[in-house]
């Protein structure tokens, strides 16, 4: 089998050392009803009301969908539509915080002895796929009873540039991810745990295989440091050889993917009955003054993170939530750290590639190095004579927007924008 | 705060870009420009100046009066401007040469909207009109030194008059009459391998492209170790076929590309009027290649069938 | 009948003398509907089956009524008029018993009456004294010679869609400096079948 | 000589009613029907394809007006009241009166008036821009002006002015693809009798809005207070005219704090 | 409108080849020297103004449903005789223009003036339309004939010139050239009307005129 190699990337893994450090308590919590893929959370609380560390403020709206629990104690705002990831409008509550951090008394460890009990500890635990997808993972976990579950893939790959957030839960977290895992292989029985971790990540991978090597059908695989190891599909296939059919799950072909933060965030709360309220996020790029691993609670602006890293130098002119290669650029610091916020990167002006496109030479690197294998420099001519039929053909719809094409343009064309309108444009004719 | 700047993914990108590519096929042609002016000669340098620099004019002045964005320093045209003057023998005119420069950059290349859009490759579109133009001039070849004739060993295959066949070691260091660039098949492999190493170009053309020619006329009986060191079969094969925006973007494209051109220029050579088949087959292909595409295009990972 | 002779007039009509590229004969629908790949294809094969057709009935009328009697000069009246009824003779024909093919070849038909490739396929098979046979295999050559250009065309020109010349390029200049490599490429056929199949 | 000439005569004579007598013998047997309105109606239709009526091209409507009953006649914003009168003479039908439409702007907000929050590097459409953060305006909902627009306008009747799309109103052909052009939805088609038109379509608060931009409606509703006719009504931080009140006063234009009321002259 | 703006207007602003591109047939197969040109122009202008007159005096009679073949016989038949005069009177023409000169039967232009002018109008105002058209034709054939002999074959109208002839571009008098001198052609022609041509006719027979009176008004 031919493994999908993918390509070099910078790795710029400067925080990989460095452990999580919690940031003081902020004044205001902005929490928006939905940072995860699917139905947004309905507000429990109201104007005026009282929370405490690890209250449920916002509750799921049926299975795909996730609570939201309050990251700090004190009193809530108001309940406002304010800016998403790319500028749409989300419901929030924002909470001002009374520097307390009271836990709430309600928090007790769920009893967990069957699976349904696991995947609705899991649901209350608000975890969703923390890696970037925001996925609810109670309802990827819920395989229908005909799946033959042979392979759950735990992704610590974080084959993006700069994050380092998934590294340090494996280091720091060990004990935890290696539980979530044991608690996957006893309620989903799997065949085989597989833990995906690219080879420029030693300790964790030491931390995991020691863990690991104990229990059988439990397996840590090193997987080249090259990008995108991670997409889930890639994952599948370069661990397993299974190929996703279009349009299908990766339960399709046995298989599930999760990330491996979000394992050890709901084995703590198996543990603990704390639910997500807080998360590690890497804080780098050249315009940090001294990049930083921190923990901060939900719904924290980011401007604070980037104020407890020793403030931006004045020549920022980018701010990245997420990695380089998937995250998305934000107008301002005012934005709130979500459940998938795993790394904010601020650029300086003399790194933000400003180079205009120039036009496609069609040179085929794009098409050469698509995980997917699709055809990037035709879908932008299609996309540009807004040809849906030619999308479709070209199975847009495909893309795992893993921004690959648009890296390695020598033309800089905005290949990655383009897919994601295509998609939009083939959503919108159907 | 000054506004900042928002944009999609990525943020990052490898350090690759037109001019760099460019730069690279330049370099990967500075050894058969040397072997060039070793062999023919001052004159040599002074055709290839004109084509090059008349290139650059033609661009940065369309660019200018059509007020276009300028592209002159991504260096496509220089590259025209050299694959042209390699492509010419060098006792042509110097008008001729400028004409043919003209008629790459602005007819074959600008007037399709500029680099990238052109289906035809500039510089050959330009030597097919130049040999249709100036059949006389294009194939007066001047006397090398240490060679016998001055007519190119194809001309000699096609007249027949093989007593005067350079030996296959002049045929391979270019001691031969011939067009500029396309005599020492050494200076072009060393500049094909440097293009593959860096990754500029693939494998697939000039392999198959060659192996075709090889193996079409060792099938024929039509001397296949000649047919290959002789005429422009490598500068043809590494450096035209594989012009980007004119031959297929896909591997297995790129292999039925080479193919056809290997297959053209067997025929042409052996049955056509033209000693030379080089050009027009891959001129040709050229005009086919949105059906190589077609044909080749990827199947997407998992994709149904549509 | 001599086979080779027959290839010959087929592959020098297909490569050699084509029809649009270096007799340009046709040159109004190659321009006009070339646009598209699939119209391209349906233009082609009308192109063909008339051409086809129109040979087949104007040769025996012409070697049989006309020149015997002395009266070639009524080949231009009698051939445009024969040529025009079974145009439309093939459209009624072909829109009461095959409504999917009308639909897609029917509306390139009527441009057939007033093709000058098909014209001049009639006139050349005559002008060049074939016999019956080599007229069918030059209007057939003549035909799939149109065909292919049309085809290859097309898909340069699906190829050129979103170039972006100036404007007073835009459009028929375009177009008429892609025929024009295009010619140049199938010039280098120049001999080839002569010497393949001579 | 006269034997030549006779014998050309009647070859041609016969051979050429030959071919009528076949065709004329053809068209009768396999003669297919079709409704000859359909052909007609077509002749009447502009022909520039533009989709404004709703069916795929000139030649869709024209079918739907004959098969598929209830189609009103009057579809046709290009063609306008003659060819809908046109259609009717056709359809044996009486055409209903439409009034010419004309494509309005509703912002005022170019690179002067508008706040900026950011600079855009992408794909230079108002479709891209939309998906990320409403481009570099501050106002989400004003025009992004990128000129996707400007691309729709079959007449070349709508420009960019220092980053706003302006309708130049002569021109327009009342076909609506700038309306579907638009990702913000801030151009509508407006009767060219409407006398002002509130030019903004921020639904923030007043305060916000005062601060993004210079040509914002702020909600202050001293328009509706004042408005004679009482037409002006504000809905969701956002006055709106309600044209068949409207009795063209102008008042409504001459008093509006932040001018973004303006003064409509859509007539040709 | 007046006589004199008809004969304009076949000239110029309604150019059949440069404007309109109809005809383009011979006008790229008969164009590489001057002198074929000018014949070929002149023939088909003959042609024209006899179809024309007599269209135009029979246009009361000639029944509107079989229009079309009553034009194409008649179209044919003066054809024939202008071949005849041509092979009589101007041999090496007749020999130059080979296969073209029956070929203007098929030529969209005298259909289109057939069509478009002469069914509705009277016979003298008919022939001036087919001399203007006639005209325009003939001015847009000797135009790329110019192009074309002078770079192809350093020449104007046989009268070598010094400089050229010896350095003549052989491209030009050949396919490929005649193609790339009537692109030029039309691109100078709507650079300088501001696309005004460039708009009027895209390209081919899409608009033709006498697509129109074939029914279906080009295949796209």
């Amino acid at each position: 089998m031919k493994k999908i190699k993918g390509l070099h990337a910078p790795h710029c893994k400067n925080t990989a050392e460095m452990v999580p450090v919690a940031i003081p308590t902020p004044a205001v919590v902005t929490l928006p009803m939905k940072m995860h893929a699917g139905k947004p959370a309905i507000p429990v609380v109201k104007v005026g009301d009282q929370v405490k560390v690890g209250q449920l403020v916002g509750e799921a709206d049926g299975r795909i969908s996730a609570p939201v629990h309050s990251s700090v104690s004190g009193t809530v705002k108001s309940i406002d539509e304010i800016d998403g990831l790319i500028g749409e409008k989300r419901k929030s509550i924002v909470i001002a915080s009374d520097g307390e951090q009271a836990v709430y008394e309600g928090l007790t460890p769920p009893i967990v002895t069957n699976l349904e009990e696991f995947l609705d500890a899991v649901h209350a635990s608000g975890v969703v796929g923390l890696g970037g997808a925001g996925y609810p993972t109670a309802h990827k976990l819920t395989v229908k009873e005909s799946v033959q579950l042979d392979y759950i893939i735990i992704n610590g790959a974080e084959c993006e540039p700069y994050i380092t957030s998934d590294t340090r839960a494996m280091v720091d977290d060990a004990d935890n991810v290696f539980e979530g895992a044991l608690l996957l292989k006893e309620y989903l029985k799997p065949k085989k745990i597989v833990i995906g971790i690219e080879n420029n990540k030693p300790e964790a991978i030491k931390e995991m295989r020691e863990r690991m090597a104990t229990v059988d059908g439990m397996e840590v695989c090193e997987l080249p440091a090259r990008y995108p190891q991670g997409e889930r599909k890639v994952l599948v296939y370069n661990v397993t050889g299974r190929i996703v059919p279009e349009g299908g799950r990766l339960t399709d072909v046995g298989c599930i993917v999760i990330n491996c933060t979000t394992v050890a965030v709901f084995a703590h709360y198996i543990k603990t009955g704390m639910p997500l309220v807080s998360r590690v996020v890497t804080v780098d790029g050249s315009a940090v003054n001294t990049p930083k691993n921190v923990i901060a609670p939900l719904g924290t602006p980011i401007g604070e993170l980037f104020d407890f890293c020793g403030g931006l130098k004045d020549d920022v002119k980018k701010i990245i939530m997420g990695g380089p290669m998937m995250g998305a650029a934000v107008p301002n610091t005012d934005l709130p750290v979500l459940k998938i916020t795993n790394a904010i990167l601020a650029i300086s002006e003399k790194d933000v590639e400003a180079s205009k496109p120039t036009a496609c030479i069609k040179c085929g690197r794009c098409t050469a190095k698509c995980p997917m294998r699709l055809m990037p420099s035709h879908i932008e001519d299609a996309f540009e004579l807004k040809n849906i039929d030619l999308l479709k053909k070209y199975k847009v719809n495909m893309c795992a927007e893993c921004s690959c094409c648009a890296f390695l343009c020598p033309a800089r064309r905005p290949l990655s924008q383009v897919m994601v309108l295509s998609k939009k444009m083939l959503w919108e004719a159907k | 705060m000054n506004p900042v700047t928002v944009s999609y993914a990525p943020h990052i990108h490898n350090h690759a870009s037109t001019s760099h590519i460019m730069r690279d096929v330049l370099i990967a042609l500075s050894p058969a420009l040397a072997g060039s002016v070793l062999i023919f000669g001052m004159r040599a340098a002074v055709v290839i100046f004109m084509c090059v620099a008349s290139a650059v004019v033609f661009e940065w002045g369309y660019q200018k009066i059509m007020k276009k964005q300028e592209t002159i320093s991504d260096l496509s045209a220089c590259v025209t401007g050299l694959l042209l003057a390699f492509n010419l023998p060098v006792d042509i005119p110097l008008w001729q040469a400028v004409f043919g420069s003209g008629v790459a950059i602005i007819l074959v290349k600008q007037f399709f909207g500029g680099i990238g859009k052109n289906f035809a490759n500039p510089a050959l579109t330009a030597r097919v009109v130049m040999l249709i133009s100036f059949p006389t001039a294009m194939s007066t070849w001047a006397e090398v030194p240490n060679a016998v004739s001055s007519a190119t060993p194809l001309e000699l295959v096609q007249t027949g008059a093989l007593q005067y066949m350079p030996s296959n070691l002049d045929l391979f260091l270019g001691l031969h009459g011939g067009s500029l660039g396309e005599t020492s098949e050494l200076a072009l492999i060393i500049g094909g391998v440097y293009l593959i190493a860096r990754r500029v170009i693939t494998w697939h053309i000039p392999v198959s492209f060659i192996g075709t020619v090889y193996i079409l006329t060792a099938i024929l009986g039509e001397q296949p170790t000649v047919q290959l060191l002789a005429g422009g079969l490598f500068i043809g094969a590494i450096f035209m076929a594989t012009d980007y925006p004119t031959s297929p973007q896909t591997n297995s494209g790129r292999l039925i590309f080479g193919l056809g051109c290997g297959l053209l220029t067997v025929i042409i050579r052996v049955w056509g009027n033209y000693p030379e088949g080089v050009s027009f087959a891959i001129l040709f292909m050229n005009c086919i290649v949105p059906f190589i595409n077609k044909l080749t295009m990827h199947h997407a990972l998992g994709g149904k069938k549509a | 009948m001599d086979f080779s002779s027959l290839i010959i007039i087929m592959m020098s009509a297909v490569l050699v003398n084509n029809f649009v590229l270096i007799q340009f004969l046709g040159i109004c629908p190659f321009l006009g509907v070339s646009k598209k790949l699939d119209s391209a294809i349906g233009m082609g094969l009308a192109v063909l089956f008339v051409m086809m057709i129109a040979s087949a009935a104007t040769w025996p009328i012409y070697a049989l009524l006309l020149a015997p009697n002395g009266l070639g000069y009524l080949q231009t009246i009698v051939f445009i008029v024969i040529i025009a009824a079974l145009v439309q003779l093939v459209e009624i024909t072909m829109k009461r018993f095959m409504p999917a093919l009308y639909k897609n070849l029917g509306i390139f038909l009527p441009l057939m009456t007033t093709n000058c490739a098909v014209f001049a396929a009639t006139l050349l098979n005559v002008s060049a004294q074939y016999n019956y046979a080599e007229a069918m295999t030059n209007a057939f050559g003549a035909g799939a010679g149109f065909l292919l250009a049309m085809v290859i065309f097309a898909g340069i020109r699906e190829h050129t869609e979103n170039a972006d010349p100036p404007a007073c390029i835009k459009g028929l200049p375009l177009a008429l400096f892609s025929v024009a490599i295009l010619a140049m490429a199938f010039m280098g056929f120049g001999g080839v079948v002569e010497n393949l199949f001579g | 000589m006269d034997n030549i000439i006779l014998f050309a005569v009647t070859s041609v004579t016969v051979i050429g009613a030959v071919c009528a007598a076949m065709l004329c013998i053809a068209s009768k047997a396999m003669a297919v029907k079709v409704d000859e309105r359909i052909a007609k109606i077509e002749a009447a239709l502009p022909g520039s394809n533009c989709g404004a009526c709703g069916f795929p091209g000139c030649g869709g409507y024209a079918d739907a007006l004959v098969n598929l009953p209830g189609t009103k006649p009057n579809l046709c914003p290009p063609g306008g009241a003659a060819v809908a009168e046109q259609i009717g003479e056709i359809m044996g039908t009486k055409a209903e009166a439409l009034e010419r439409t004309v494509a309005v702007v509703r912002c005022l907000g170019d690179r002067d008036a508008l706040q900026k929050k950011m600079d855009y590097t992408g794909i230079p459409t108002c479709y891209a821009a939309k998906e990320m953060f409403s481009g570099e305006g501050a106002c989400a909902f004003g025009c992004l002006g990128y000129g996707d627009c400007l691309l729709a306008c079959p007449n070349e009747a709508i420009h960019l002015h220092n980053g706003l799309a302006r309708v130049i109103p002569s021109l327009c052909i009342s076909c609506g693809l700038c309306v579907k052009a638009c990702p913000n939805h801030i151009i509508s088609m407006e009767k060219e009798s409407i006398a002002t038109e509130v030019l903004c379509n921020n639904i923030e608060k007043g305060a916000v809005v005062r601060k993004k931009c210079g040509f914002g409606c702020i909600a202050c509703r001293k328009c509706a207070k004042e408005c004679p006719a009482d037409a002006i009504a504000v809905e969701d931080n956002l006055a709106v005219i309600d044209h068949d009140k409207c009795t063209a006063c102008g008042h409504c234009a001459e008093i509006c704090i932040t001018h973004s009321i303006q003064k409509m002259a859509l007539k040709q | 409108m007046s006589r004199y703006a008809i004969l304009i207007k076949g000239i110029a602003k309604e150019n059949p080849v440069f404007v309109l591109a109809l005809g383009l047939c011979p006008a790229l197969a008969v164009s590489s020297l001057v002198s074929n040109a000018l014949g070929m122009g002149l023939a088909t202008t003959l042609v024209l103004i006899g179809t024309n007159t007599v269209i135009s005096i029979l246009r009361n009679v000639i029944p509107d449903k079989v229009r079309i073949p009553c034009y194409i016989v008649l179209i044919a038949g003066l054809v024939s005789i202008v071949q005849m005069l041509v092979q009589a009177f101007v041999y090496p023409l007749y020999l130059a223009l080979g296969i073209f000169l029956p070929l203007i039967t098929v030529n969209c232009i005298v259909f289109a003036r057939a069509e478009l002018f002469a069914k509705k109008n009277k016979p003298f105002d008919s022939i001036i339309d087919a001399i203007g058209t006639g005209l325009g034709f003939t001015a847009a054939l000797v135009a790329i004939a110019t192009v074309r002999e002078v770079l192809g074959h350093g020449s104007w109208f046989g009268i070598p010139i010094p400089g050229l002839a010896e350095n003549s571009i052989s491209l030009f008098s050949m396919a490929p050239g005649g193609f790339i001198a009537f692109g030029l052609i039309i691109a100078v022609i709507s650079k300088i009307s501001k696309g005004r041509a460039a708009k009027l006719k895209e390209s081919g027979c899409a608009s033709c005129p006498s697509c129109a009176a074939c029914g279906k008004g080009g295949a796209e």
